[in-house]
């Protein structure tokens, strides 16, 4: 019998949110082989535009998919060869980032950058109505740190937060943990710091705690990692709250597109995912034990 | 007649060191001019500055009675100077046409004219009789065929000073002899020829003119004839020259310490078999690749080998080098350069590697080091500073320490190839003298030898071999010239083939030194 | 005595043939291995990309075969192509207002990869040749100058081609003449002439001899600084070709552009049988390097028997799969 | 025969004195400037954190001078020592509900992390001395295979050791005695013995023999095969005793762990003045090497003087100028 193939590209984990998503991916894809005996799927992870290009190459040469669900290492390298294959007839399936071009993709389940530098930055404004001064570690340079911090600063405009300095922890604990070390050695009072994501978090409150400093009241960390979750859940005030960026949105993409390809129901469109502050009053709905991040 | 080249006065030093001082001699047109004198005496220190190679630290080198100063050893070849180091200046990894062409490629446009370089290879390795394959990388080339081959290149360049550092050390006799025959064409050819050797009787062969020197001075420079090899023997050593080669004990050599049974070693050595007693000095003669090297490497675990071998009685497996120092078995290598010693590092680490684990526990103890330096300085008469780079040192001093370094580990069995190889006669001497001192005070010692001479003043006892096979051996009163060319050339198997070749020229001799002159 | 024994006098053969074959065969070994697996394998588009996408790492390969085989190395080369990718396109940005899109501004873009490749060869063979660094570390350096300069351009994210730019340069990566596309034409072009001048060639056997044995070469009065210093700089032109043909691809060059192209050039280098020591180089040797890399990735795409977490691994061991095939002739450095 | 003089020679020193203080020279200079640009540079706590982040890399280090004195190179150790920061904490984590949190549980942490680093460097070891593979080749191989061995094991996640063995094993990075943490105590440990083994143990005079000439080595009966199969082993076991100070600090390996530790460690080795070529290394030069590397991060986070996007390229810069000030010794390979 013909089965229709369903290809996923997805970067591959090279940091802790990436590897969620890989997680999820991977679990979607075996779930769905059972589910649908009909669609087989392909999965490869790329490190960066170039090798996503050249899996999409291969996805449509050797195993020519009827579907591609692809999660964009960059924009703008991307959309010329997927603008591409939806030419070619492919289903396409965007996710988290947007392609550079209007209407290329069938479905677009987006993740908002901006909007997670907003909420975070809303975050700290109440949570510092009298403003104070932050450190910022950022991710690996990338279009989508540039856009989290943009949000951010956005939010935090003239609310008298300053940021003292912003460096790389690239999404990596270790790196996070040795800026956060220099950080405080450079400042005598920091008043919290937004680590804009869980595994910078981490590094960063190991930090803190091994100079047993005080001055700093809390981390904002972001995309909810589970120990995180956990320690909001009980009330910790180092990690007062959480900034959702699901890595889970690939299985919904994935999900999506398979009930597309098998039945005729209108699944097609944009569905944003947006980020939501997780609070201990609302974290157990955010709590995935299972989940490796 | 105006010289072509002459040095005026020049000095040169090495950082604090001073290692010529004031030499002054003239080279001229048709003449060929040998430079002797012992070990670390500035030979080739001499020669690298005539060609170009080193700037003298003071003095003028004169072209023609013009003084001119080479920048590169390229001024010096556009003059027409070409020099064969006393190393070898070959890339191993290159082929033998690679090498012969190196910087000077026959080309059309930027390309190379393969073909035709393959094909003047091989005339000019024809004109010194060399057989090597042009493609052949020259690592796998013989010590001998590099000679050649270095020879070969450098006649190659048509020159009007051709300048040869101990070319001969590792030639066979006949070798030697196609090299002076290319030396005397030349010499019709007003080509001006200066070479140095340690090996006098072909000073006295081929030089017209010779340059005696000693400890960066000359002390002798005039026409050759009326000049003995002993006078030269005793001006280049400043002093009294007694017997070469020590008398031989008449005592019945000891018991036996090293039996070998059909050793093996693949493709160069097949079933070797031969005792060795202790206080016996046994030599081992043969054709240059009859594969001596080869079978005594492989008997020391230096490569693979098969073979049954009782050391004192007992059988002992030799995998590798260690298991033979552990059975008091060592071998001195025929090559210094590559296997010998560490050219970058100190006398000190080099002198002392060998025997470490031995000496030392764990740790080194640098003051006994330094220690066993300065006996290995005074036993061997080791001459350059102390704190040189080793492959600074000179060639012979370089083998001096080779030897030293081997005799740290205090071997039962000593193999030596081509120990004097490089060696002046003065030092010469005192090696046979240490060789035959070993022996009496129980050591047995093997000499891997080309040059007969040698072989019949030193040994009691003589191994022949010929295509990686023991052909024959022969002792006391028989160790002749004659027996042992017969022997390594199969004649006594082969009664009537290729005779007479054995004896067309007694180059190989090492000098008598108490021939009357 | 007056004549040497013959017996041993052997014939010398030029290499053990195994570092002739080794690859060859482990090229072919993957060929079958990805034809069993995926009937569109060796389906025209599948070769087409595989052999385009490695034309990038192979351009750059072919350089960096004259670079080891001199003795050098240089692990720049993944920045380099980064950096020059980005300069192209600001670069050509920049003079579209000017020139407006059509041929001019391709040709700025292409005079300026290429310049800038020549400028950035020319200050790692400099540095290494005439200030004497080791050149692990001058290349090590240059690295990461040139990475986060790139990043620094872009201000940490991407810098994009104008879109109607890309659509007018797009052709020079995905349209070629007679069904073969440009990328593979250029590296082809690139391995026959670097072929011929480094097996033929009075500068390749320069080259050889200076990774050989420097000082010999010095004595014999070549060039030996000059040599090395060409290799670097030749390396860098062919770092700017092969971003010529990059950009056109993607449009865009962002700070993971070219990230490990060095580990994979030289790993392709040496799987083709140049000594790593320098001394011997093969530039057909590298081809085959760079195909068996290539291969490797293609085909851990055609199947999902393995984990994507695990091909890393796969790849590793095929590498040193790969060399142990040619092991007879070199032992490990 | 006339007596030689050499009794009265001096003894020339080894090595031309630039190479002795250039890399002290760039240290000071290093230091000097940071204590300009922050006055927290100099304190206590600050020292305390460059120390104990560098005792990592410089715990590798001096593994990987020796193997570099011998000639080799390993460019797997970053991953080797994410595999088996991985391997501890799996392991670990499984005993943990039969041995309890306790001594117990962490001496069976330790003694997996220098089985498998002993194992690893002995996999890397065989392939290149009795396989013969070129090093460069080998150690590329194992870096993939163990980078994604560690990304499976953790499912493209992050391994975490339990939480209530985290906090009873934080101490071993965090604490020390007398205010010296322990991994500065390790390290300088390993330091003082790798030092003293190197230039005064025959096993150290073994190694740079070997990286020098191995023939020669072999002729002098020295078992070249042994001891750079030694080098390696004895590296892939101070990779285990790193990791071992590394995985306290976080408790958690991901397959970001150690990226680009193994390019740290052999700059850090060249900068310290150890040939790449092999024949020579001084593990103290090593020493400064790493603090070097280090101190440049630390004095880049302490300023914003520079765009953070540009760190790479101040690194590059320094790494270069630190060889500078030493070149006089080697010229570029
Ligand atoms: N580059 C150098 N640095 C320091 N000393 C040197 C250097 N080259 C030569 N020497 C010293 O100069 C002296 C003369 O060396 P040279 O090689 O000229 O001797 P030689 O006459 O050729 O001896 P041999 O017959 O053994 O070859 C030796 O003591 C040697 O150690
Ligand atoms: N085909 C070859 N490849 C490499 N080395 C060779 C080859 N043939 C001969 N040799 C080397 O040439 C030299 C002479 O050959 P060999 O040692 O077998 O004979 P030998 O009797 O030892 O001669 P000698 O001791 O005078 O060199 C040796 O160093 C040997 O290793
Ligand atoms: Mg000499
Ligand atoms: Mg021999």
């Amino acid at each position: 019998q013909d089965t229709t193939v369903i290809g996923v590209s997805i970067p591959a984990a090279t940091h802790g949110w990436a590897g969620g998503m890989n997680y999820h991916a991977q679990a979607t894809v075996d779930r769905l082989e059972e589910v649908y005996p009909q669609l087989d799927f392909v999965l490869a992870t790329a490190s960066n535009a170039a090798e996503q290009v050249n899996d999409i190459e291969d996805m449509v040469a050797t195993r020519d998919i009827a579907a591609l669900v692809v999660l964009p290492f960059e924009s703008e390298p991307l959309t010329g060869p997927v603008q591409a294959l939806s030419e070619s007839g492919i289903w396409i399936t965007v996710v988290d980032r947007g392609l550079s071009v209007e209407g290329i993709e069938d479905l677009y389940v987006a993740g908002d950058n901006p909007g997670f530098g907003r909420v975070s930055g809303e975050f700290f404004t109440q949570a510092m109505p009298d403003g104070g001064q932050i450190v910022v570690l950022r991710g690996i340079p990338t279009t989508i740190d540039n856009e989290r911090l943009a949000g951010f600063e956005e939010a935090i405009e003239g609310s008298g937060i300053e940021i003292l300095a912003a460096e790389h922890g690239n999404w990596n604990r270790d790196d996070s943990f040795t800026v956060m070390q220099d950080f405080l050695s450079r400042y005598p009072q920091i008043d919290a710091v937004w680590a804009s994501d869980d595994d910078m978090a981490i590094g960063a409150m190991a930090a803190i705690d091994a100079a047993g400093r005080d001055d700093i009241q809390f981390v904002l960390g972001g995309a909810g990692m589970k120990e995180m979750i956990q320690r909001t859940m009980e009330g910790d005030e180092m990690v007062p709250a959480n900034v959702t960026y699901p890595p889970a949105m690939i299985a919904t993409a994935i999900e999506m597109t398979a009930v597309g390809m098998t039945s005729n129901a209108p699944v097609s469109g944009t569905f944003t995912i947006g980020s939501v502050l997780i609070t201990p009053e609302n974290a157990e709905q955010y709590y995935y034990p299972d989940s490796p991040f | 007649m105006t010289p072509i080249l002459a040095l005026d006065d020049v000095s040169k030093h090495f950082g604090p060191v001073e290692v010529l001082h004031g030499l002054s001699f003239a080279l001229y047109p048709g003449e060929v001019h040998a430079l002797i004198g012992e070990n670390g005496a500035g030979k080739s220190t001499t020669m690298k500055i005539l060609a170009g190679y080193q700037p003298a630290s003071s003095g003028r080198i004169l072209l023609n009675d013009a003084a001119v100063t080479f920048d590169t050893m390229r001024d010096a070849e556009e003059q027409g100077i070409v020099m064969i180091h006393q190393e070898f200046n070959l890339a191993e990894l290159l082929t033998v046409e690679q090498n012969m062409f190196l910087g000077r490629e026959l080309r059309r446009g930027p390309f190379l004219r393969g073909a035709e370089m393959q094909r003047q290879t091989r005339e000019h390795l024809a004109r010194v009789e060399c057989h090597a394959d042009p493609r052949a990388p020259v690592q796998e080339l013989s010590n001998s065929d590099k000679q050649m081959l270095e020879i070969a290149k450098a006649l190659s360049r048509d020159a009007r000073v051709l300048i040869m550092d101990e070319p001969t050390a590792v030639l066979t006799s006949n070798e030697t002899e196609i090299l002076f025959q290319q030396v005397r064409a030349l010499r019709e050819r007003g080509t001006a020829v200066m070479f140095t050797s340690h090996k006098l009787d072909e000073v006295k062969a081929i030089a017209d003119r010779v340059t005696i020197m000693r400890d960066g001075k000359v002390v002798f420079s005039g026409p050759a004839e009326g000049l003995s090899e002993h006078d030269m023997a005793e001006a280049m050593v400043g002093r009294e020259l007694s017997d070469l080669y020590p008398a031989r004990p008449e005592t019945v050599p000891g018991e036996v310490v090293l039996r070998v049974r059909d050793l093996d070693v693949p493709g160069h050595a097949r079933d070797i078999g031969f005792e060795l007693h202790r206080g016996e000095i046994l030599g081992i003669a043969g054709l240059v690749g009859s594969g001596r090297t080869e079978a005594m490497e492989g008997l020391c675990g230096l490569r693979p080998a098969t073979g049954a071998v009782e050391i004192e009685g007992e059988p002992v497996t030799i995998r590798r080098p260690s298991d033979a120092l552990d059975r008091g078995l060592c071998y001195l290598t025929e090559d210094r350069k590559t296997r010998g010693l560490l050219l970058d590092k100190s006398m000190r680490e080099n002198v002392t590697l060998q025997a470490l684990p031995r000496r030392a526990g764990m740790m080194i103890d640098r003051a006994g080091e330094e220690r066993i330096l300065d006996e290995a300085i005074r036993d061997f008469d080791i001459r350059g500073a102390r704190g040189v780079r080793v492959g600074n040192l000179s060639g012979g001093n370089q083998q001096k320490l080779l030897l030293a370094k081997v005799m740290q580990s205090e071997p039962r069995i000593l193999v030596t190839d081509e120990p004097t190889r490089g060696i002046d006669i003065g030092t010469k001497q005192q090696i046979y003298r240490f060789l035959r001192g070993l022996a009496d005070r129980g050591t047995s010692v093997i000499v891997v030898s080309s040059e007969m001479q040698e072989l019949i003043g030193l040994c009691d006892r003589v191994l022949v071999m010929r295509l990686g096979r023991i052909t024959g051996q022969l002792a006391g009163r028989d160790i002749t010239e004659r027996g042992i060319v017969r022997l390594a050339m199969g004649i006594a198997q082969e009664p009537g083939s290729r005779t007479g070749q054995g004896d067309v020229t007694p180059a190989s001799n090492t000098i008598d030194a108490d021939r009357p002159t | 005595m007056t004549q040497t024994d013959t017996a041993t006098a052997r014939p010398a053969r030029r290499l053990p043939p195994m570092t002739v074959i080794g690859p060859v065969v482990a090229l072919i070994a993957l060929i079958v291995i990805g034809a069993m697996l995926n009937p569109n394998f060796l389906g025209y588009a599948n070769l087409t990309n595989v052999l385009s996408r490695s034309a990038f790492i192979g351009i750059i390969a072919v350089g960096m075969t004259f670079v080891i085989t001199a003795g050098g190395l240089d692990l720049s080369v993944g920045s380099m192509a980064a950096f020059i990718a980005g300069l192209m396109i600001v670069v050509m940005n920049a003079a579209l207002p000017v020139l407006g899109v059509g041929l001019p501004v391709i040709l700025l873009g292409v005079a300026t990869a290429l310049i800038a490749g020549l400028i950035a060869g020319l200050i790692n063979g400099l540095l290494i040749t005439k200030v004497g660094i080791e050149a692990f570390i001058v290349t090590l350096g240059t690295m990461g100058i040139y990475r986060s300069l790139v990043t620094w351009m872009a201000d940490g994210g991407t810098l994009s081609l104008d879109f109607g730019l890309r659509t007018f340069y797009r052709p020079v990566y995905y349209d070629g003449i007679l069904g073969i596309s440009w990328p593979i034409i250029v590296f082809a072009l690139c391995v026959i002439v670097g072929e011929i001048f480094l097996s033929r060639g009075v500068f390749g056997r320069h080259v050889a001899a200076t990774g050989a044995n420097a000082e010999v070469a010095h004595y014999s009065s070549v060039n030996t600084t000059r040599v090395r210093l060409a290799t670097y700089v030749l390396l860098g032109l062919l770092v700017g070709v092969a971003t010529i043909m990059y950009v056109p691809r993607l449009g865009s060059a962002s700070q993971t552009t070219g990230i490990l192209w060095e580990l994979e050039a030289i790993a392709a280098v040496i799987i083709g049988g140049t000594y790593l020591k320098g001394g011997f180089g093969r530039v057909w040797g590298t081809v085959i390097g760079v195909l068996i890399l290539s291969l490797i990735e293609n085909i851990l795409n055609l199947t999902d028997h393995v984990s994507p977490y695990l091909n890393g691994a796969v790849q590793g061991v095929m590498i040193i799969l790969a060399v142990i095939l040619q092991r007879g002739a070199k032992t490990g450095k």
